[in-house]
């Protein structure tokens, strides 16, 4: 079986040393032909087809960064030739982790795997390791959650890190979910009771991983448990010492719209459902004890040590699963839309609080108004439960996404969660106009696409053409668009603009992912092992991603990669064998297990 | 009835210019962001989408491209670097090559190898000419009086023959371009007294550039621009009718020198200017710069320098050097005038005043009654 | 003393319940006549219940369950949805006024609504006055 | 005899007690008959509090055990576990919620009092008639039956016999890989999808712990879950043992039969099957297959163009959107563009459905080529018809255009149709075989979308992949791992804890009406024949309640949640 390996790059790649790869494919054996065609080189079949009748090659290797975009031409090129097109076969460096990292071996072993006709992720067999039994996760949002969940419920320990004072990340900050518009609250709340009561859960909240060590199947983690200077197990919530504490913060689970004291609770059904201290507010741990401690006194049980120091653990865990969510784009970047700078212009999150029942105006939608502080004495923008209702509300889809100035990545949940805004703005302000400005209508889900009609038949304008500029005239908020489909400039007066602002990786990915060694995309999400094959799993051994680490997305499938990360958990713990880094693997054992199977 | 999409002419605008227009996702932002679009011109998206949609007919007969100033706000706002401001350049561009019936301008911008042979060509030949035609007739050696090397009654005799030749030509190409503006059948028909009601605009954005200082905080270049505009029309006005005493004896007549020297430092500096920003491309609007826009600068400096050594060189008292230098300076002149004026980029010198103008009456016709006058800038309509 | 008027609420496990507890949790007052009973759903409230409520001196019996769409076991409140009028259309015929039995769906979520619905039943019931079927059988010395 | 009943009065330090007079309350309870012993507490929840309730069982020997403090979805399992402790029976026991429905939501503490005496008095008069329970557990068996054997089937069987598991899996047709082996290269990185599937199928024939069943069928399921008792049949038409009917054991069914692709022919106005030239994204995926991209006469295409939603979000056909055609249609433009780099490709949308990792780059990557986007409306008909003699080409599209607003005709010599997914013309056959419900357009019905994504209201049965909505490959791996998962959580417990509430009926006051069979949202009432009598399957059934209460003759009881109890409850709190 006579092969011709043919090198062609899509994009310009200087980090691997094609013609090296090339060396070493040259007396791979059956290997008669090695040509490197260079970047996006113009092919055409003819000649492409003279070239195989010349050399009669029976087997054609495409090598390179992603060597499906010239398959059709060398598969035409056999067809033309009279040999079998199907004996094209390609040799991805990206799919198979070379471009990210680019170690030459990797890239050899690439080649090899395609020359011998075996898939890489075959031949590519880490060497199995035995596996503790504890699992560790990074992550207390919902992919966190139903994941620690499922793990423990089939009886494995599970040891739950995370970095806020209470788990259920940005989903517990939502009012209603789309596109069945059921309450976050009912779907959330009984799954982080359950966490707390779990026997094989080991709840860390305000804690951070900040070092790991160790091989697959048997990491060494150490977890900084900042002091929370509140007993989770005796305090009962009952918001005596937050009533006594002179100092007041914009609240961060309430995407600052609201304010909240130096001793908190995130939300009232916050699991682990305690107070604790932010120690950068506290006058007390500021000012290293000399100053307030108000709150300590007044404590019935007195469960406030306010001199609690931070504490460290070391434990040892089988497998790491990272579930670390996402950060909003600060919209104050993006300056067209003049956030920051007209009160009424709103982030999706802020707005979700704003709609939240449990949130500062108890649902109601308001726009803020002009309220004197008492403590800054100066004049604020605040959410009043009376202030006035905005009577035209615009929708802004895209803003930082699927832009080359900001984010080229479409953050994937905001079309919907804006229709689920338009919603409830008709909902609740029945005489209220709302405007969405989208360019693509990303209604893909299950149910989405009939949620996006019914949004359309409650009478909200959806306009095509991604509005321009937020701007002010004559004491009026005015945004300017182009309404594509009707062929017009338009330009009206709102009271309140929501934008659905682009999804980045959550504060910290970077420590995290040179820590466990991952490798990241251009955009910063985790890189998975195989995009199609394996979307959870890792290049390194027993560590998993699942939820919007990995790329944006939302809940459902969220939950469900959460899921599969729980099946190759369990796989490896009750079978014992955990799979290992496989950059561990060396080429030769590569090209062996290759041969080997090529031979059955 | 239908229209026919033709894929090919994307291809086609690459050459002149237009190489990121099929990125465009159509997010409209452009247009919404154009200090200049309005009801009437929703632009640059309009014409980009016909653009990648090869509608040539509509391409033709948008006035579109030359409403735009190139302030580049949209271009830098643009989600998908599609380059709207360079387009809408490359439009005017192949507008240009368009309306020009002869076809040159379309050979010209297509291979810049058939305008440099063309200018070279040109060049020697009114080189040849004029050196001929110095021996033969004059005495090297006297630079300007009777049996001057190139007697300025000659000179003068050829620049308005040229001129008329050149205004003929851009007379013809305008006259095409109302054609297709105006032409078409389902277009809109304006009546004799729109055409005469918006006539003073013709002049009016001729010499002020207008338009261009709408551009908002773009203001620097409108300003560079109209000092290059001022110095070329005082140079053509001394050259066209004060030649001689240009070059005429050794004292200075202050009263046509001081324009001439204001011109040429006008011209020298506005160029030079033009030609550092795009060098390093220190604006929007600098980023692509096509090889039409280089020659155009350079030609135009060529020109300005020879006019200025060969004024020097006369004043200096080198007779011999100063009418060399002034065969040099014709053999720039000529082909910058013959090529560029009606061919290439110069050539929106007429065509972006008579877009001002035609647009004006197309909104006039648009509205089916004379509007009340002023700016076609119509506020934006509040829905 | 005017009259207070007793109000037996049965709320679902799942929504109402967890609503009432938000109520709660988030501090919203509500007048005390309501005295609340949990059922797994909606659809166990048997309409001998309702009866036996109104036989025990219950001036009003409040049925929560969760939205259509949103029941634990999928299709409970549908049930609800047809047992409780029925109900009401027999009641009907002992002099029940229609007022005095109520159904209302709550989410986790609505603890606001929760307790203006309690708010708002407390008067009407207020406005009725005590139910004849409690005075009748028991003779109760309450005043009227 | 009197049942010696405890109380215990939490004061939640002052969130009760600042409002409830908690001594008051317990006094009244004191002298209530029932009650043995009633105290307060500071904190009933902390371990003191629990520990005072421990030490009373012990010493007092206390039958039931009663606690008026927060509501019961907070701490009755807290409590439940105290009680084990002590040796009682976890049921016996009920909390007074007079925190979050008492004290925390009344400001007049006379009222509060009052009814906090009315609630705990409820509870007591409840906890009477309560009754030991036992939590029943059912053996699992750990084998399961993956029906299926696309890369759904394939890889949920994988995960499962990777992990020791036996597993079943099922095939209707001859060979494995479903729709994805008539795939060539997947969106939006253009990976071999042969590669994958390859890989997939090799680790499966490897793998001692499987089964495969091609050509095979379920014929049909019996059981519970745990206890499911499958009997397939081979339809293979000529092969050896057609129609042999086979029985397996299994636990648990994960359903993985995918989806199949719109017929193009219903939709006239394309004139699929009249224009040779008109073909659909299948045939074209044979196309690249075999290497030769042309028209039927043989010709190499100079205007090939794609039309997105074929069947998929329309009104006339499927309201849904098929989610994975745009990127497979961006795929194909390239896929063209490198076999024929001179064709001019156009591609006719409604939305770019471009929403997924690396999706958006993809896109963009596609325009760099040139590609002509049409966008038409939703409700909008592009027609093909063939062109005229004088055209350089075979067939011309005509749509309105709405980015431009033009009624525009598209040269094309080859029409790609990218047909979208429909459930499986068997789809309503397995649905009520496995008894699990379909939605309106035939796709299954999860439990939940986002607490339970592969779960189905009947327990045991799971379902991943394109057969509950439309996905693509990454989604539908992560589904089948998913349902993987869940399914290893029980072996790996071996046992299934039935819940111990649910409801019972009695043999002799059951008329055999019937009315609670089909009631039941999970079908755990079975009707015995020779019995005369309905029975309910006690491991499926969730405690709703629903049939207690629509017995005619009462026969039902719901466990833990009695008529009595209730009654009895009712009384209490209406004093």
């Amino acid at each position: 079986m006579r092969s011709g390996i043919f090198f062609c790059q899509v994009e310009e790649n200087n980090r691997l040393n094609i013609n090296a790869v090339a060396k070493y494919a040259a007396n791979l054996p059956s290997v008669e032909v090695v040509r490197e065609m260079g970047i996006h080189p113009r092919l055409d079949a003819k000649d492409l087809a003279k070239q195989i009748q010349a050399d009669n090659l029976q087997r054609i290797v495409i090598a390179g960064d992603m060597p499906g975009y010239f398959k059709p031409v060398f598969a035409k090129a056999m067809a033309l030739a009279g040999h079998d097109p199907l004996e094209v076969r390609l040799a991805s460096f990206r799919e198979h982790g070379a471009s990210a990292a680019p170690t030459l071996e990797r890239a050899k072993a690439i080649v090899a795997c395609a020359v011998f006709g075996v898939p890489f992720a075959l031949a590519v067999m880490p060497a199995e390791t035995t596996v503790h039994q504890t699992t560790l996760i990074i992550g207390g949002g919902i992919a966190g959650i139903q994941a620690a969940l499922e793990i423990a419920d089939a009886g494995k320990p599970v040891c739950l890190v995370e970095r806020f004072g209470t788990i259920g990340g940005h989903m517990a900050m939502f009012d209603k979910t789309f596109p069945t518009l059921d309450c976050a609250a009912c779907i959330l709340t009984p799954k982080m009771v359950s966490i707390l009561q779990h026997e094989m859960i080991r709840l860390l909240t305000n804690s951070e991983v900040i070092a790991v060590s160790g091989s697959p199947g048997s990491y060494r983690v150490q977890i900084k448990c900042r002091a929370r200077l509140v007993d989770v197990e005796a305090c009962v919530a009952c918001n005596m010492c937050s009533e006594i504490c002179p100092v007041e913060v914009p609240s961060e689970f309430d995407a600052g719209i609201a304010r909240r004291k130096a001793i908190y609770i995130p939300f009232p059904q916050a699991v682990p459902n305690a107070y604790l201290v932010d120690r950068e507010h506290c006058l007390y741990v500021q000012s290293a004890g000399k100053k307030c401690g108000a709150c300590a006194k007044k404590c019935p049980k007195e469960c406030i040590n306010l001199d609690q120091k931070d504490d460290f653990i070391e434990m040892e865990v089988g497998n790491i699963i990272i579930a670390t969510g996402y950060d909003v784009l600060s919209a104050e970047d993006i300056k067209q839309y003049g956030y920051g700078m007209f009160p009424n212009v709103l982030t999706a999150l802020e707005f979700e609080r704003l709609t939240n029942a449990s949130g500062p105006t108890g649902g109601k939608i308001v726009t803020k108004s002009l309220r004197l502080n008492k403590r800054s004495k100066k004049e604020e923008w605040v959410f009043d439960p009376h202030g006035e209702a905005p009577k035209n509300v615009a929708i802004i889809h895209c803003v930082g996404s699927r832009d080359q100035n900001f984010n080229s990545y479409c953050s994937r949940v905001c079309c919907m969660y804006s229709l689920k805004f338009a919603h409830l703005v008709k909902e609740k302000l029945p005489d209220a106009n709302c405007y969405e400005f989208y360019i693509d209508m990303r209604a893909f889900g299950k149910g989405y696409e009939e949620f996006f009609e019914r949004i359309r038949q409650e009478g909200t304008f959806v306009i095509r053409g991604r509005s321009a500029t937020v701007s002010q005239e004559n004491e009026k908020m005015v945004v300017t668009g182009e309404d594509i489909i009707r062929d017009k400039l338009i330009q009206f007066p709102v009271d309140m603009v929501l934008l659905a602002v682009g999804l980045i990786p959550a504060r910290g990915t970077e420590e995290l992912s040179r820590m466990l060694g991952l490798t990241r995309d251009e955009d910063g999400w985790f890189s998975e092992l195989d995009y199609n094959g394996n979307p959870t799993d890792t290049e390194r051994g027993c560590v998993f991603v699942a939820g919007m680490c990995q790329s944006p997305k939302d809940i459902p499938d969220a939950v469900a990669q959460a899921s599969a990360v729980a099946a190759g958990v369990l796989r490896s713990i009750s079978s014992g064998r955990g799979i290992g880094h496989r950059g561990s693997v060396t080429l030769s054992d590569i090209e062996a297990r290759a041969k080997s199977l090529q031979a059955k | 009835m239908a229209i026919r999409v033709n894929p090919k002419i994307i291809d086609d605008l690459a050459v002149y210019g237009a190489e990121d227009v099929q990125l465009c996702y159509h997010c409209g932002n452009c247009s919404a962001v154009c200090p200049h679009a309005d009801e009437f011109n929703v632009f640059p998206r309009k014409p980009m989408r016909n653009l990648q949609m090869g509608l040539e007919k509509k391409l033709e007969r948008s006035l579109e491209p030359w409403l735009c100033y190139y302030c580049g706000q949209c271009s830098e706002q643009c989600p998908r670097g599609a380059e709207p401001g360079e387009t809408m350049m490359s439009l005017r561009r192949w507008l240009t090559s368009r309306y020009d019936v002869t076809g040159l301008s379309r050979l010209f911008y297509r291979s810049w190898k058939a305008e440099m042979i063309a200018i070279l060509v040109l060049a020697l030949l009114t080189g040849v000419a004029f050196f001929l035609f110095g021996m033969l007739r004059g005495d090297i050696h006297v630079y300007s009086g009777p049996g001057a090397f190139l007697p300025s009654s000659a000179v003068h005799l050829f620049d308005w023959s040229m001129a008329g030749v050149l205004a003929a030509l851009l007379f013809v190409n305008s006259l095409h371009m109302w054609r297709l503006v105006f032409g078409s059948k389902d277009g809109p028909k304006p009546n004799l007294f729109m055409y005469l009601k918006h006539l003073p605009q013709l002049p009016w954005h001729f010499l002020t550039q207008n338009r261009f200082r709408t551009c908002q905080e773009r203001n620097g270049l409108w300003l560079i621009h109209l000092l290059l505009v001022a110095s070329y029309l005082t140079m053509l006005v001394l050259i066209m009718f004060f030649l001689p005493t240009m070059q005429s004896g050794p004292e200075i007549r202050w009263t046509v020198h001081t324009f001439g020297y204001a011109a040429s430092i006008g011209l020298i500096g506005a160029t030079i200017f033009m030609l550092h920003g795009r060098l390093k491309k220190t604006r929007t609007q600098f980023q692509h710069s096509h090889k039409s826009d280089w020659l155009f600068l350079i030609m135009l400096v060529y020109v300005a320098l020879t006019g200025v050594l060969q004024h020097i060189a006369h004043r200096a008292g080198f007779p011999v050097a100063a009418n060399l230098v002034y065969i040099m300076h014709m053999m720039g002149v000529v082909p910058m005038l013959v090529l560029e004026v009606p061919f290439s980029k110069w050539s929106h010198l007429a065509y972006r005043p008579l877009a001002m103008y035609l647009a004006a009456v197309q909104r006039d016709a648009l509205l089916g009654r004379s509007s009340q006058g002023g700016e076609i800038l119509a506020p934006r309509r509040i829905a | 003393m005017s009259f207070e008027p007793r109000i037996l609420g049965i709320l679902c496990n799942w929504c109402s319940y967890a609503g009432a507890d938000l109520a709660g949790t988030s501090r919203i007052h509500y007048p005390p006549n309501v005295r609340i009973i949990r059922v797994m759903c909606s659809a166990r409230v048997d309409p001998t219940f309702v009866v036996k409520a109104l036989v025990s001196g219950a001036d009003g019996v409040l049925i929560c369950g969760c939205h259509p769409g949103d029941c634990h076991y999928s299709e409970g409140n549908y049930k609800t949805m047809r047992r409780i009028p029925l109900l009401k259309k027999v009641l009907k015929d002992f002099g029940i006024e229609d007022e005095r039995v109520r159904l209302e769906w709550i989410s986790a979520s609505e603890g606001q609504r929760f307790a203006d619905i309690v708010k708002d039943m407390t008067e009407r019931i207020r406005v009725l006055g005590p139910s004849h079927v409690a005075c009748e059988l028991h003779a109760d010395p309450r005043e009227r | 005899m009197k049942a010696k009943i405890g109380v215990y009065i939490c004061h939640c330090g002052s969130n009760i007690a600042k409002i409830v007079d908690c001594e008051a309350v317990r006094e009244y309870i004191s002298t209530l008959p029932e009650v043995a012993i009633a105290r307060t507490y500071k904190y009933m929840c902390s371990n003191p509090g629990q520990d005072l309730i421990v030490q009373d069982i012990k010493e007092h020997g206390l039958q039931r055990v009663v606690v008026a403090a927060c509501s019961p979805r907070m701490h009755e399992r807290t409590f439940r576990a105290a009680l084990q402790a002590a040796g009682l029976n976890p049921y016996m026991f009920e909390m007074a919620n007079i925190r979050e429905q008492c004290s925390w939501v009344h400001d007049d503490p006379q009222a509060a009092t009052e009814k906090a005496k009315a609630l705990a008095q409820a509870a007591v008069r409840r906890v009477v008639h309560h009754e030991a329970l036992e939590q029943m557990t059912v053996d699992m068996c750990p084998n399961t039956l993956v029906i299926g054997a696309g890369i759904a089937g394939l890889t949920a069987t994988l995960e499962l016999a990777e992990a020791g598991q036996k597993v079943f899996l099922l095939e209707k047709q001859d060979h494995l890989g479903g729709n994805l082996a008539r795939v060539d290269l997947t969106a939006p990185y253009l990976d071999s999808a042969r590669d994958l599937l390859i890989e997939r199928i090799t680790r499966v024939r490897s793998s001692g712990n499987i089964e495969l069943l091609l050509n095979s069928r379920l014929q049909q399921l019996q059981g519970y879950v745990g206890n499911f008792t499958a009997t397939l049949s081979r339809t293979g038409h000529d092969g050896p043992g057609t129609g042999k009917i086979r029985e397996i054991q299994v636990g648990n069914v994960i359903v993985c039969t995918g989806y199949r692709e719109f017929a193009a022919e219903r939709v006239t106005h394309f004139g699929y099957g009249k224009l040779p030239d008109v073909i659909t994204s299948f045939d074209f995926e044979k196309m690249l297959q075999a290497g030769r991209i042309e028209c039927c006469d043989g010709t190499i295409p100079k205007y090939a163009a794609i039309i997105h939603c074929v069947g998929s979000r329309s009104a006339e056909f499927h309201g849904y959107c098929s989610r994975v055609c745009c990127m497979t249609a961006l795929k194909y433009v390239h896929e063209i563009k490198s076999a024929v780099p001179s064709c001019y490709v156009s591609d006719l949308y409604i939305d770019m459905h471009a929403f997924g990792k690396g999706h958006e780059d993809f896109y963009r990557r596609t325009s760099e080529v040139k590609t002509m986007f049409l966008m038409f409306g939703k409700g909008d008909h592009p027609i093909i018809r063939s062109a005229g003699p004088k055209d350089d080409c075979k067939m011309l599209i005509e749509v309105n255009e709405q980015l431009s607003g033009e009624l525009i005709e598209i040269p094309a010599d080859l029409v790609i149709l990218m047909v979208g997914m429909e459930a499986q013309e068997d789809a309503m056959e397995t649905a009520r075989l496995v008894n699990i419900s379909q939605d309106k357009e035939g796709w299954f019905i999860e439990s939940h979308p986002k607490l339970d994504p592969v779960a189905t209201t009947t327990d045991g049965i799971f379902i991943a992949g394109t057969c509950v909505a439309p996905k693509d490959i990454p989604d539908t791996v992560a589904q089948a791992r998913a349902a993987a998962a869940r399914i290893l959580a029980r072996i790996a417990k071996g046992k299934i804890a039935v819940d111990a509430v649910y409801a019972e009926i009695s043999d002799d006051a059951c008329s055999g009406c019937r009315i609670c069979n089909e009631l039941c949202p999970y079908s755990a009432i079975e009707y015995d024949d020779k019995k005369k009598r309905s029975h309910v399957i006690s491991a499926m059934c969730k405690a709703c309640g629903a049939c207690v209460a629509a017995c005619p003759s009462g026969a039902i009881k719901g466990r833990h949640f009695t008529d009595q109890q209730i009654l009895a409850q009712i009384e209490g709190v209406l004093r």
